[in-house]
Order: structure tokens, then sequence, then C-alpha cells
């Protein structure tokens, strides 16, 4: 996991939900990952100085195929449209990762915004998790739609989401902060029948 | 449900997008005569059968794309970028 | 009584208590209530919807247009339950419906009496329409109250509903409708390409017709057959079986919508299946004939009362007789009399049946009647005799009219094939002659329509259809389907039927059982005219109960079509709509109801308002603090206290619900200044300006505040609402309009949290709770914006104000929010901060004659509220081109104006009509009206903002807040709309 | 024109009904009419029987591409009301409210208009604001109208959830004691039977396929019967505004979208008013019948297929089930989509062209069933005048060029 900074002055999204009670072998475990840094890039894709200095920067080659991301450590990037990324680092390095990339493309037209507490990153895995989904996604979450390392932009209930198939068939999800609170009630509903364990 | 074949991340149910509009009208010059600007604000051919519009992918990649649509099957015949236009564009 | 147990049919041995009106039953495991009605000897189980005539079990199926009850009680009360089709459980309530006191003896019944006294009905097609209008007067009091009480069928619950729904999206490669031997065996095939595959049968069983058919020895392999293909299709984890699951309806792009019925925490699932390719075997339903008194209880369709007794084990009646055109009826004749259950006739409207049939009844020693009819069911209640009579060869009249004893009448006009759900894809069906059914024909794109639902009856013929379409949809999906075992056995198809739509004598001929049709409701309306099939349905609501116009649609259409000389085909049918049958409401609903209808966004001080014991107010999708209630404080007095403070020391408010936007980009100052009305480009870094955005039409879009971060980087700020159409409008324009700007913009409305804080201690406050930033006027003047960190949080700081008085707005990152919240509330204790809530902050703004969302509605010009001079003449932005039109520059628009109290204690209502006559009655000119108001403690006065005609210049002048609602009328003056400091001198201080 | 009354209903009744005349004629269309009306939906028919009633003008064609009320006059959810917020629709509004109360007199035919008042609620503080700003203008242009608050909404709708911790409680409404509903398809019935009494014509099964015009003036139609002369051809289309526009090159300020409804089954009486919600877009009745009648929102984007996107049905069945739990065990049994013309004020046109002789009555958007008699009114006067009636005058297609835009959003919403 991350170094997570415990700083008392920071308050995650879901900060005040942790305290829920967790049900004995639950069908879905929600774990949220709390404080990782998160930096949306623009960028043109075929400028081959953009791509050289953001694998430089990253230690990974931008991914360029729709819908697909690259991992390194604790460094993942999903791909979101085609001059758009989405870089998740280590907790606290965001800073840093954002100053050394704008050195490295100094002068060319990018965009890098830092969005890290705007948004949280969430885990969700169990037994009970593919029905979950269907229950509250459009998308097509089965293996032959929807594999390992897939990146997704939906509708989450009444949310939008961003998220990523690992290996071990969980889903990582994005979820914008303002509405992570109503996205943990709408978990709490919709896991009812498998129990819910959250931490 | 109308589904719509995103370029960028592939066929989507249409509660990810929302509907922008015409995607026929030309805009006028900026110091365009009045009367022309009130025919493009207003005016509009809103055809029974195949319309070209805009949609915007909101909880998706957020592009807005042009999409060729057939306003009596919802059939829709063709998806491209804004700047791009179907060959069969009737 | 006439039903019975016979025999154990298909159903398990395990006992069942339920009860009926309260009566105490016995049923099986597997029983419908139906079924254990039946059984338990039960004949009418209620009335019908307009001559309250009784009505007992008329089908097995989807199609039951009699036997509508009302299942369990309290919240959980399910009216108009077709009884066919509910599963009874153990201690099941049904209750009749329709009826008092009792379905045997309803005093509602005269309805039907005056119909059986009078050669014709009063209660005839249309017959609302032509009286009840005389007098006028008591349509309301007399006429249409009994009209509404007589009317409706089970009574709704009166509580709220108890149980949970799902919705629930799944996807497919093939979904098969219909669990039926044709869909089985399609499903099973398909299944086998390894594709996804999703099969949906109404009913608990699965098996279709095959239900129908004696569980007997000479049937095993048959039965065999059934079973290890539903077993091999549950062990497949390709396949999902969705049983007791109603698929209602088809939509654009292959989605299905079903509602299945669960048992468990969840009540219904509403499913729907996005699929790639759909095969219908949907089966066919059995149509009645029409003939007098054929809606009285124990008159069945012949398939149903097959049913009844082969797999429910329940005989309908003690004995029998069949009424049909066509084959398929004798073989119920057959398996009752082969139970050892006395048939008593088979009527046969055709002059030669098949030998094989006619030696079928002589063998069984059944009467065999031919180019017979049934004219009229007998018996007060139910069927207690028949009377039938020799129909002529033209088929127009009858002759040697005489009875026969029966106590079950099951009858056949042929088989309707179930073409909804294929229709719903767009192609009108169309007329087979030999099987006298619509059939799907032209079939829809990824469709395949198979077996009985496309008029082919025969088992083993219906079955290969399915095979065919299995292996198309499949190849056309890249997968093979498998080889899959035919039934061991065949059934013929070939019903031979000769129609007969109407039996040519005299009596109440219902066509639409449910909603009481006759056959002379049809005639009637097309010699008045309603000819069209529309019209007919829409004229004698023929078609619109609950069951659909399943079993009365067709002979419907045929009826007409006599009397317009026209063909079947040529008088078409109605359009088909979803859903096929009634589907819950809550199944739509799902869970989104309650706390999951619409979100709540919170911002990062959610708690902390909270802890403070905030009133919360719905801002967009917000829940903001409105005031922050002191021990025994009114809204009123909390908010003037606050506001007080404010304008004294100093207060903050969380603002975070604004939208933000960075704008980044060699182009980003030009950009801004295309959809600002005023200049941007001119802006220095490190400075803000206020902006306004015109919609295309010169209507006011949004305003908000922009920072110049950098050459090329600006923060844009939004109002609470437009936050996510301003997020979309501008990369509209970048994609769209401007596609060579060089600008990005992405949304930062999440990153940052953002307090207002605001008062003559702003200063000082901020200044003790940052030390590290200079706060003094030539440091930080004026709409300057400043970069700072603390404790870990990154800062950005506005010295904008909203209200009027020396203030800043604070945006901190958002997971340190509550932290800096929490260091500035410390930091100003030593000038008593106050937190302030929307209230205040409305208070304030209107003191300052700001404009919000309650003035900037949609419909404001820059005239109407005072903001043309900010528009820029040097260059061109969005909507300028038609604000300039005659309308909206007119001189009489109402503008924005602020009035006084004369009475500085009376309060001017929101809402108020502005006039100029003191007690405006109907007919006054009104003349603007009262968009927001506070009660200002500065200026001890309340006040409001308003729009008033001309207002600009009517400085001065006194006019009335009409308030007629509440007949309240209040004199106010016409001032500025600028109440407090009209110079500015506070903010710059 | 046999009088029908409960005598001739029971007079008929002991001749099995077998001779009951036809509700009207069914002629072959004449070479010329002074006046073709192209639409036989509720405000056709109404504007032929104003024409011929009111202006003694009754050599008048109604052309009917497929049957006399088949479009929005038969799917739509009847809500009459005229508590509009600005003086021009709300008076139009109200105009027609006083023909709805003698109509069934007047037309010898039981429309079933039942003012049973409607209720307009408010779900926040800006929603009772504007709904007592409308309820104070209604009142000084003399339309009935209070405010209710939640008890008081309680009170005359006993099963409405009042809890106020839910996401949208209810705060109050506003209440229109006078407005209510009627029988959807006796109006274009009675309305057919009426016109076809004074000798207008009314042709079924009639397409317009071209308007034909000479030096900018209508000279006649051209229909799959063939052509038919007359100087003057007023469209009544809804639905179909845009292609009738578009056959002389006309573009008309208007968008086609589908509107759905959806009935339940019959169920005893449980709901005695009309409740409608902008907030939560959802609009319920109780039909004589039983049927509860629940009207959902427009689609998003353009349609002209007659059935809209299921999304809108869902969130409305969400916010039925939010305002009256106990419906949520009730059956949705017949579902529909009509095709409404929306202008962008939500104002309707009823004009003249700049084609001499052709006039437009449209883009009643999703109000225009409680404006039926109002409209085919005032419009009838516009055509026997050749220009425009007082209350019609404001919504001229001149109002977008002007700007003088009267904007109903908000009262109209998609309010039914």
């Amino acid at each position: 996991m991350t170094n997570v900074d415990t700083s008392t002055s920071m308050e995650s999204p879901l900060h005040h939900r942790v305290a829920h009670t967790n049900a004995a072998n639950a069908g879905v475990v929600m774990k949220e990952d709390k404080f990782r840094g998160q930096l949306n890039l623009r960028g043109n894709p075929q400028d081959a100085a953009f791509t050289s200095a953001v694998e430089k920067v990253l230690g990974v080659a931008l991914p360029m195929a729709p819908s697909s991301s690259v991992r390194n450590g604790d460094t993942v990037v999903y791909w979101l449209c085609p001059n758009e990324w989405l870089l998740i680092v280590a907790s606290g390095t965001q800073g840093q990762v954002e100053a050394d990339l704008r050195s490295a493309m100094d002068g060319q037209h990018i965009a890098v915004t830092d969005i890290s507490s705007g948004q949280t990153l969430v885990n969700l895995s169990g037994t009970g998790v593919a029905e979950l989904m269907q229950k509250s996604t459009v998308y097509d979450c089965h293996d032959s739609n929807f594999p390992v390392g897939k990146v997704v932009q939906t509708t989450f209930a009444k949310t939008g989401t961003t998220m990523c198939k690992l290996e071990d068939g969980s889903y990582d999800l994005v979820i914008r902060r303002s509405f992570s609170d109503y996205f943990f009630l709408w978990l709490q509903d919709a896991s009812d029948e498998y129990g819910l364990s959250v931490s | 449900m109308i589904r719509i074949n995103c370029p960028y991340c592939g066929e989507r149910e249409h509660s990810e997008f929302t509907y922008g509009e015409d995607a026929t009208r030309t805009t006028p010059d900026n110091d365009a005569p009045m009367e022309e600007w009130n025919k493009f604000v207003y005016e509009r051919d809103n055809p029974a059968g195949e319309h070209i519009e805009y949609w915007h992918h909101a909880f998706g990649c957020r592009a807005w794309l042009k999409v060729q649509r057939n306003t009596i099957t919802h059939d829709i015949s063709w998806v491209g970028l804004p700047h791009e236009n179907p060959e069969a564009a009737s | 009584m006439s039903g019975f147990r016979h025999g154990a049919g298909r159903l398990g041995d395990a006992q069942l208590n339920f009860t009926f009106d309260g009566k105490p039953m016995l049923a099986r495991a597997g029983d419908t209530v139906a079924s254990a009605l039946l059984a338990n000897g039960v004949e009418v189980v209620g009335r019908s919807f307009k001559y309250h005539r009784p009505r007992g079990v008329t089908s097995s199926g989807p199609e039951e247009a009699g036997a509508l009850v009302t299942i369990g009680a309290g919240g959980k009360a399910d009216p108009n339950a077709r009884a066919t089709m509910e599963p009874v459980t153990q201690g099941l309530e049904v209750f009749s419906q329709n009826c008092f006191p009792s379905p045997k003896f309803d005093l509602m019944s005269v309805n039907g009496l005056a119909g059986a006294i009078l050669p014709g009905s009063l209660f005839s097609a249309g017959f609302y329409y032509k009286t009840f209008m005389w007098p006028a007067a008591l349509w309301y009091k007399f006429y249409e109250p009994s009209i509404r009480a007589a009317a409706g069928m089970g009574v709704p619950p009166k509580v709220a509903d108890p149980d949970i729904y799902d919705r629930i999206q799944m996807f497919c490669d093939v979904a098969v409708v219909g669990g039926g031997s044709a869909g089985l065996s399609a499903a099973l095939s398909a299944s086998q390409s390894g594709l996804r595959v999703v099969i949906f049968d109404e009913h608990n069983d699965l098996g279709g017709q095959l239900l129908n058919e004696a569980n007997s020895d000479q049937n095993a392999d048959l039965e065999q057959w059934r079973k290890d293909t539903i077993a091999a299709l549950e062990a497949a984890d390709n396949v999902t079986v969705l049983a007791r699951a109603v698929c209602w309806g088809r939509f654009d792009g292959n989605m299905l919508a079903a509602h299945q019925s669960v048992d468990g925490k969840v009540r219904q699932n509403y499913i729907k299946v996005q699929a790639k390719k759909i095969i219908i075997a949907a089966g066919a339903i059995e149509r009645p004939l029409v003939f007098g008194n054929n809606d009285k209880p124990n008159v069945m369709l012949a398939s149903a009362a097959r049913r009844m007794l082969n797999h429910y084990g329940t005989a309908t009646g003690k004995m029998l007789a069949v009424f049909t055109n066509n084959d398929s009826a004798y073989q119920t004749a057959f398996d009752y009399s082969d139970a050892g259950i006395k048939v008593s006739a088979v009527v046969d409207s055709r002059q030669y049946p098949s030998e094989a049939l006619v030696d079928g009844c002589m063998s069984r020693g059944i009467t065999l009647h031919t180019q017979a009819v049934v004219t009229e069911a007998k018996g007060w209640q139910a069927v207690r005799s028949i009377e039938i009579a020799d129909l002529a060869a033209n088929g127009q009249s009858v002759s040697n009219r005489r009875r026969v004893a029966c106590d079950v009448l099951a009858h056949s006009g042929g088989w309707t094939p179930q073409v909804q759900m294929a229709a719903h894809g767009g192609k009108p069906p169309i007329y087979d002659k030999t099987i006298a059914a619509f059939v799907v024909g032209d079939q829809a794109p990824d469709t395949y329509s198979v077996g009985a639902a496309e008029g082919e009856n025969g088992l083993l013929a219906g079955v290969a259809q399915a095979l065919e379409a299995a292996k198309a949809a499949c190849a056309e999906l890249g997968g093979t389907a498998g080889a899959v075992t035919a039934p061991p056995q065949d059934r013929d198809g070939a019903t031979n039927i000769v129609p007969l739509w109407s039996v040519p004598a005299k009596g109440k001929q219902l066509v639409d059982i449910q909603h009481d049709v006759t056959a002379a409701d049809v005639v009637q309306s097309h010699s008045e005219g309603f000819v069209s099939v529309e019209h007919l349905k829409r004229y004698t609501t023929l078609g619109m109960a609950n069951d659909q116009g399943r079993t009365s649609n067709v002979n419907a259409l045929a009826i007409m079509a006599e009397c317009r000389g026209v063909s079947i085909a040529e008088a078409g049918t109605t359009r088909f709509r979803a859903p096929i049958a009634p589907v819950s409401m809550g199944g739509f609903a799902g869970r989104e109801i309650g706390k999951h209808f619409k979100p709540v966004r919170r911002t990062p001080m959610q708690e902390w308002h909270e802890k403070a014991g905030a009133v919360f107010v719905q801002a967009g999708m917000y829940m903001r603090p409105q005031y922050y209630p002191q021990a025994g404080e009114t809204i009123d007095d909390a908010y003037e206290r606050e506001t007080e403070h404010v304008r004294k020391k100093v207060g903050i408010c969380d603002v975070t619900s604004l939208g933000k936007i960075e704008i980044v980009g060699p182009d980003a100052a030009e950009f801004l200044d295309r959809v600002y009305i005023n200049m941007f480009s001119t802006l220095k870094v490190g400075k803000a300006r206020y902006g306004v955005m015109l919609r295309e039409d010169g209507i006011v879009y949004d305003d908000g505040t922009t920072s110049r971060f950098a050459e090329d980087r600006f923060f844009m700020t939004t109002t609470t609402a437009k936050a996510g159409p301003v997020m979309a409008y501008l990369e509209r324009c970048l994609e769209i309009d401007w596609p060579e700007l060089k600008v990005r913009v992405s949304s930062v409305s999440e990153r940052w949290g953002a307090m207002a804080v605001a008062g003559p201690d702003a200063r000082a406050t901020l200044t003790a709770a940052f030390p590290s930033v200079d706060f003094s006027n030539e440091a930080f003047p004026f709409m300057g914006v400043v970069h700072a960190e603390h404790n870990g949080a990154k800062l950005v700081i506005l010295r904008i104000s909203f209200s009027g008085e020396m203030a800043y707005e604070v945006y901190a990152t958002s997971e340190h929010a509550t932290d800096i919240w929490q260091t500035v509330v410390d930091a100003g204790q030593a000038y008593d901060i106050v937190p302030y809530g929307l209230e205040t902050l409305g208070a304030l703004r209107i003191e300052k004659g700001h404009v919000t969302g309650a003035e900037l509605d949609g419909r404001v010009t820059l005239g109407d509220v005072h903001m043309d001079g900010m528009a820029s003449k040097k260059k061109w932005f969005v909507g300028k081109n038609l604000k300039q039109r005659e309308g909206m520059v007119h001189p009489d628009r109402p503008q924005l104006v602020g009035l006084k109290s004369v009475d500085p204690r009376t309060p001017i209502s929101t809402g108020s009509i502005l006039v100029t006559e003191a007690n405006a009655t109907a007919g006054a000119d009104k003349q603007g009206w009262v968009s927001s108001m506070t009660y200002s403690p500065e200026l001890g006065s309340f006040i409001a903002l308003g729009f008033l005609r001309g207002g600009k210049d009517r400085i001065g002048e006194r006019i009335y807040a009409a308030y007629p609602v509440k007949g309240k009328n209040v004199e106010v003056e016409v001032v500025s709309n600028h109440f407090v400091d009209p110079t500015n001198d506070r903010v710059k201080g | 024109m046999k009088k029908y009354s409960g005598f001739s209903l029971f007079k008929h009744s002991l001749s099995h009904h077998e001779n009951w005349q036809a509700a009207w004629r069914s002629p072959q269309p004449k070479k010329e009419y002074d006046v073709i009306i192209v639409g036989g939906g509720g405000h056709g028919l109404a504007t032929a029987y104003y024409l011929a009633k009111v202006h003694g003008i009754t050599n008048v064609a109604v052309l009917e591409k497929g049957y006399l009320g088949g479009g929005n006059t038969a799917r739509n959810t009847t809500i009459v009301r005229s508590n509009y917020l600005w003086d021009e629709a709300s008076k139009l509004y109200d105009h027609s409210l006083d023909l709805w109360k003698d109509l069934s007199q007047d037309l010898n035919y039981n429309v079933m208009f039942s003012q049973r008042g409607v209720l307009n609620l408010g779900h926040n503080l800006q929603d009772m604001r504007d709904i007592e700003r409308r309820v104070n203008a209604n009142r000084l242009n003399g339309i009935d109208g209070v405010v209710l608050n939640t008890a008081e909404v309680k009170e005359i709708v006993p099963i409405i959830n009042d809890s106020q911790d839910i996401r949208y409680p209810v705060l109050g409404a506003s209440w229109q004691a006078t407005g209510g509903v009627a029988r959807h398809d006796a109006v274009a019935w009675g309305f057919a039977r009426g016109a076809d009494s004074f000798g207008v014509d009314l042709i079924q099964q009639c397409e317009v396929l071209d308007i034909v015009t000479e030096e900018g003036a209508v000279v006649g139609v051209k229909t799959n019967q063939g052509f038919i002369g007359a100087k003057k051809v007023a469209c009544v289309t809804a639905g179909n505004s845009g292609v009738m526009a578009a056959m002389v090159g006309l573009r008309l300020p208007i968008e086609s979208r589908p509107l759905q409804a959806l009935v339940s089954e019959p169920i005893k009486p449980i709901i005695d008013t009309v409740v409608m919600s902008n907030a939560v877009h959802a609009y319920v009745s109780q039909s004589d019948k039983g049927d509860l009648v629940i009207g959902a929102g427009t689609d998003s984007y353009n349609g002209y297929g007659q059935r809209g996107s299921f999304n809108i049905v869902e969130h409305t069945m969400s916010a039925i089930c939010e305002l009256f739990p106990m419906f949520s065990r009730v059956r949705m049994n017949r579902a529909w989509g009509g095709i409404v013309d929306t202008c962008p004020d939500a104002c309707p046109i009823i004009s003249k062209t700049s084609v001499k002789g052709l006039f437009f009555n449209c883009g009643w958007g999703t109000g225009g069933f409680k404006a039926t008699p109002g409209s085919g009114n005032v419009f009838a006067h516009t055509l026997a005048h050749d220009e425009a009636h007082p209350l019609a005058a404001p919504f001229s297609i001149d109002r977008f060029s002007t700007g003088h835009l009267i904007d109903e959003h908000g009262a109209a919403g998609v309010a039914h």
C-alpha cells in the first residue's frame, strides 16, 4: 500500500464512514485507498517530446490504447481520452510529480492539474460484487467485455466513476469527493443481501 | 435504449450522454445581421428522419460527438467527432 | 361447486394453507391461486368491471381476464393479481374483488340486471358520452361520484409498500423469450456455442404447452426431456434462467425489459437485458369463442381446463362439455374422459372434423355434435348446462336449440400467436388465413420469432424452427450453436380451424370479458362511425383491461371487419405497446427512492456544520447551511444576528458548492473574452475580475469571478446551479465552435473547499490565521489573488466580496479544508467570528444589491439588471448580437430596483406583485414583482429586490407590493438596488 | 344531428342499440373549400367547430391523415388548468377554461370535464417563492388560486407522503380548484360531431403531401386523395409542424420530442384530484375508470417515434413512489408516447405566416390539451378575420425576431 499521510489535519472523503460496523464474511468488501496523489494530464499523444518527457518523469510510458492502463508500483496511469490521462501516484508525491512534469514539458501546450483532494480511490471486492455491479452501473462488467486492466468511465448509481478491473477481479473506482457519501449510502443498501465490510 | 458508439469509449448506453443540439447549423459571422442570428438561434429543420446532432459523453470521456440518428427509428447510422461528417449525410 | 382434486399432476405432496375471503382452504406446493381455488370448488372469484357479473377462472396463464384477486393485506395488498399467475404460499391471504358484500351476492350487480331486463344494456358502447349531462350540476354532485365508486377493480393499499425492489442491468448475446419446448431448445443449443444466453419464462415451471400434457406413463419420456433440458440450462454457467420473469417489452437497441418475482429480501427484480440477438418463443394463447353468457364462471379455455387437470391435478368440473371450431380442444375432452370424468358433449362448429377425432369421441362414448354451436351458457352463477343448436350452412342462423348438461364448458376459438414482443421491434404483424390469426411475418432486425409464437403449433416443427434460429443467431455472432436432442414425441400442430367469430344468436356475447365489451358494442361502434381499430378500442375500451386484449382483440377485429365488409388483414390491429402485461411501479423505481432518489452532495465542512447545529437547505444537489440558530432563536433572529455581526465584525460561510474551472493555454485569455461580456485579456496576473456570460439569445446565463494565476492560466468560478452546465458549455465551445483555440479546461470544483470570510475584522482574522500571508491593503488589494500553503494545505485566497464588506474567499485543498476552516474560526475567536448561512448570505447581498439565481432566472437581459455598461464595445462575445433586439432593450421591460418598506417593520413578501394602486384586485395593472427580500439590520428596515416596469427611471416613486394570496398589500418606496455602501468604500478599505 | 340524452339511450337500448346514427359523416372531399384545416386532432376539430358556430364559416374541411383525435389528443394526461405565470399565457388558458365549463352542454356530448382541482407541489424554498409569485399574479388576473402548506396539501391528498426528511419534501403547493381533467378522446369526438353537424367535412385517411402556393399565396393542398383547393390553410399538426412548414420552405422555432405517459390498472378511488410536481417530474390523477393517469417528462432529444426513452419513465416511477409509497405495488398497465412540438419559450405559436393564407397553430409543447377549446376558439377568430384574436396576438411567430418572448419555463415546465 501507499505511505498514507496520517496527519490529523487531513480528511479523506469517506473518513466519516469507516466506523461502519462490518458484516461477518461479507460478500462485498470496500477499501478506501486514502490520499492517493491524482493528477489530470492533457497533452498531444502524437508529440514525441511530450510522451517521452512524461515517461521520463513517471517511469512508465503513457498508455495509448483506448481504455487501457499501466501500472508501476504506486504509479498508475489511466487512459481517459486520446489526449487525457489520469495519473495516480503515491500519497504526498503529487506536488513533486506535478512540478517535474511542468519543468520537463516547459513551453509545451499541456495541462497538468492536481485533483488529488477532489476524488478518492475505492476498491470493491468480494463474491457479491458482480451482482452489485449489475445493480449499480449500465456498463457490462463481464470479463469478456471488461478484462483486467481496462479503464471504464461510466455511471455508478446516480454518480459517475472511472473504474479499472484488477488481477484479483476486484474493482478500483475513482469517486468524486462530494458524491462519495452518497456512493457509500448506495453501496450500503445495494450490498445489503451480501453483507458489507469497510476498511 | 439508444446506444451510441463513442469513437473513444466504444458502445455505451445513452444515459451516459447528454444531448447537445442540431449539428447542421452554421454559426453566422460575428458581425452578421441580426436576422441571420435570429434564424441561427431559433429556426430548426427538425426533420422526421435522419438528423445530425451533437451529443456530449458527459459520464464517459467527456468528448463532444457528432451523431447521425433517425428521429423516427432512433437508429444511429454514424458517429464521429465534431469536425467530421458522415459520407451519406442526408 | 364443481372443481375438485383429481390425481397428482406435477405438483408436490406438501400441503399449504391459504384463505379466500377469510375462508381457510388447502393447496399443494406448486398450485397457483387459480388451480387451488378450483380444487376447493370455488367458482365465483369476483365480479366484472361494468356489469358486475360473476367471474371465475377462465385460463391458466397471463391472459386471465376473469379471476382477478387481491393478494395479501395492508401495505402488502396486491390488487388485480391474476390468480393464474400467483403461486400459493403458506398462509397466503386471497380476497375477491369488485363485489360487495360477497362475490356470490353483489349489490352492484343491478348494473347487470338493467342489462338483463332491457334487450340492450344502458351501459352500451360510449354511453358515458351520451348522458349524465343534464342538469350540469348533477355531473359533479352525483353522476361522476357514482361512476367512480362503481369503476375500478381492486382496492389499492393505503399504506406504504414495505418491500424492496431492484433494478438490474444484464447483458447477453442471445436472449430467449419463452421457456416452452421451442425456447428451451433454442437456449440450450445457443448456450453450447459458449455465448451468453438469457432465457425468460413468466411461469414458475418451464415447459409451456408441455405442461398441458398428461403426466402419464406414455408421456414419461417427453416429461423427462423437459426436465433434462431445463437441468442442462441451469447447469450451464453461461446461461441465466429467469423463471417467474415476465418479459414485457422490447426497446431500442435490442433492450428487453422484464419483471421477475423473487422470494427473499427483494420482492421483485426489474431486469433490463441488453441482447445482441433475440429469439421470441413466447407461444400462443387460446382464443375464446363468442356466444351467449360466455363469461359465466366455469366457461374456460380448453387448454386451461386441460392444464388444470394434467399439471395441477385439478378437475375443473364433474361433467365437461367442449365447444370448438378447431382440432386442439378435442384433446381436453379425451384427457378428461380418460381420467374418468364424464364428458357430456363435444360441440364442433365445423361440418367434418377429421376421422381420428370422430373415432376418438366414439371410442370414448363422447357425443359429438358437428355443424353445431353453443348458443348460451346456462346457470344462475356458474355453468350448469348449455344450450346448443345446429348452425346453418351459411353460418348466419341457428336452429334446433337443445339443452346439454355440464358444469364446465371448455372452449377453443383457435390460437393467437404472441406477437407483441416481436411487434415492438416496429413491424406490424400480418394476418395468416390458415390459422386465422396474426403472425409476425417480416422479422425485426436481430429478431427470430419461432414456434407457436410464429403460428407453428407442431411440437417438433416448432423446435426445429427454434434450432434454426439459434444456429443463425450464433453464426452471426461468430459462434456455433450445438446440437440438442429433439423431444421424443411429436404433437401435430394443424388445428384445421374454420373461423367462427361469433355465434349468430341473441344474448350477451362477451368479447372482452374483463371490460364487459359485447359483440353488440362492436357492432354499435361501427354503426356510429367508430370503425378504425383505434377508435373501436377507445370507444368501447376493448382490449384496454389488464389482459391487454390478448383474448379479445382478434375476435373484435374480425367482427368489425365483418361489419365493414373488409378483410381482417385490412382492418388491421392496434399498435402493440409495452408492457404486454401489467408490471409493478415499484420495480421501475427500484432502490432509487428515499435518499437514493437524488444524491446529496457534501462539502468537506459538512460535518462541522452538522456539529455546529446548522439548519440545512437544498441548494442544487447540496444541502447547505441556511442558518446556525443559537438557543431559542427563530430563523429571523438567527439571520439578523449573523448579518449584523458580519457588518460589525466578521463571519465565515461555506461556499464550496460554487463551480470551479481551470482554464489553461496560450489562448485562454482570448477564450474568456469570447464567453464573457467583459474583457479578460486585460486582466493582470494575480488579479480577479467579475464576469458575466450570456446565452446565444442574449439572456444572462451565468456570472462569477475569474482570476488570472499566470499569463496562460485562469481560475473561473461559476454559480452553484450552473457549475456542471458551464463546464460542458466551455468544452463544447472549444471542441465545436473554436477548435483553433489552444485552451484546455478542467473542472476543479471537487478539489477546493471554499469559504468566504467577511466583515471589518476579516483582515485581522486571516492575518492571525495565516501569518505567512501579508494581508495589508498594499500587498493584497481589493480583487487581489494570493497563493499560499498552510499545514500541508494549498491555499488560494481571493480578495473579493459578495457581501459588500471587506471580504476574502479562501480556497483550500479539500482534504485540508476542514482544518483550514477551523484554523480561521480559531483565529477569529478574538473577533467573535460567527459562521453564517444562506439566509445571511442573502441578506448581505440584497443590502448590497447583488443578484443571484432569484434574479438571474434565465429570463433577464443585461439591461434588466443594469449591467449593460459592463458589456465590452471593443470585442465580440456570445450573445452580443441578439441582446440588441428591440424586445430585449425595450424601456418598458421590468428592471431591477430596490424596494424599501414605507413602514420599516412591515416585511415585503417575496413573490409579491408590484402595482401602483393600493388594495389591487383582479384586473390590476401588474408592473413587476419582488424577487427577494430581507430585513436589513443596518437600515433597520425590511428591504427587497424586485423587477419593475421601466424601474430605472422610477427611483423615489411609492408603489405597492400586492400579495393577494394572504390579502397583504405593502406600500414600498422604489430605491436604488445598492442599499448599503453604494460607493463601495468598505470592500476597498 | 340526433340529440343525445338519457332518454335516447334508453330508447336505443330497446332496439339493441342497432339504430344509432353515425357520429359524423364520411364525405368525399370537395374540389374547394373556404378553409382547409390540416390535422383532425382536438385543436383542429375545435377550430373547425368554432369557425362554423361563431363565425358562420361552414365550407370547411378537416384533413386527417390517420383517424380523428388519434394524435396527442389520444396521448396525454388530460390535465386542465390556467394558473400560468405571465398574463399572456394565463389569459389564453383561462379563456380555454371558461369554455371547458359548459363544453359538454354546448357540444351535447359529455366530455366528462371534471373540476377536481390541480395541485402544483413545491419542494424547496425557491419552488415556494415561484409558486407564491405565480398565484399572486393569477389572482390579479382573476384566476382562482391559493397557496397551501404541507398540512393543507395532506388534507386534500391524504395519501401523499408528507414526511419532511425525504429528498424532496412537500413544502406546499399551489391549488387551482377550478382545474381538473377531461375524457380526452371524447373532446375530439364531441368537437368532430359538433363540426360535422354544421356541415364541416371531416376527411380521415387523408394525408397532406404538399401545400400548394402561387405568388406567395396558398391555393390549396396536394393530398393522397388528390388536390383540394382553399385560399386559407391552417396547420394544426402537433408533432408534425416542422414537416408541414418545410413544405413551403418555412423553418419554425420548434423541436419535436416524445412525451411519455402511462396508466395503471383500474383501482378503486384513492386520489380524487390532480397532483403535479415539476421538480420531481411526476403528474398523477385518477380517471373515472379507476386508472391512475401518470405523466412523465419529455425526452432530451428530438424524436418522432411515439415512444420515448425508458429512463424517463423509470425516473417518474421513482418520483411517484416517493410521493405515494403505496403506489409501488400498483401495476403499470399501458404506456405510450406522444410527439410534442416545443418552442424555446415554452409557449405556443398561433399565427399568420409570411405565406399569404397560411396559418399555424402549434408549439403547445406538453400543455396543449388544456387549451383545446380556447386554442380552437382564438384560432378560428384569427382565420375568420385574417388578424390575430387579441388573446392570440402575443403568440405571433414574430416574437422571436422582436425578442418579445413569453418565457413560461417553470410554470409550464413539462407540465401537462
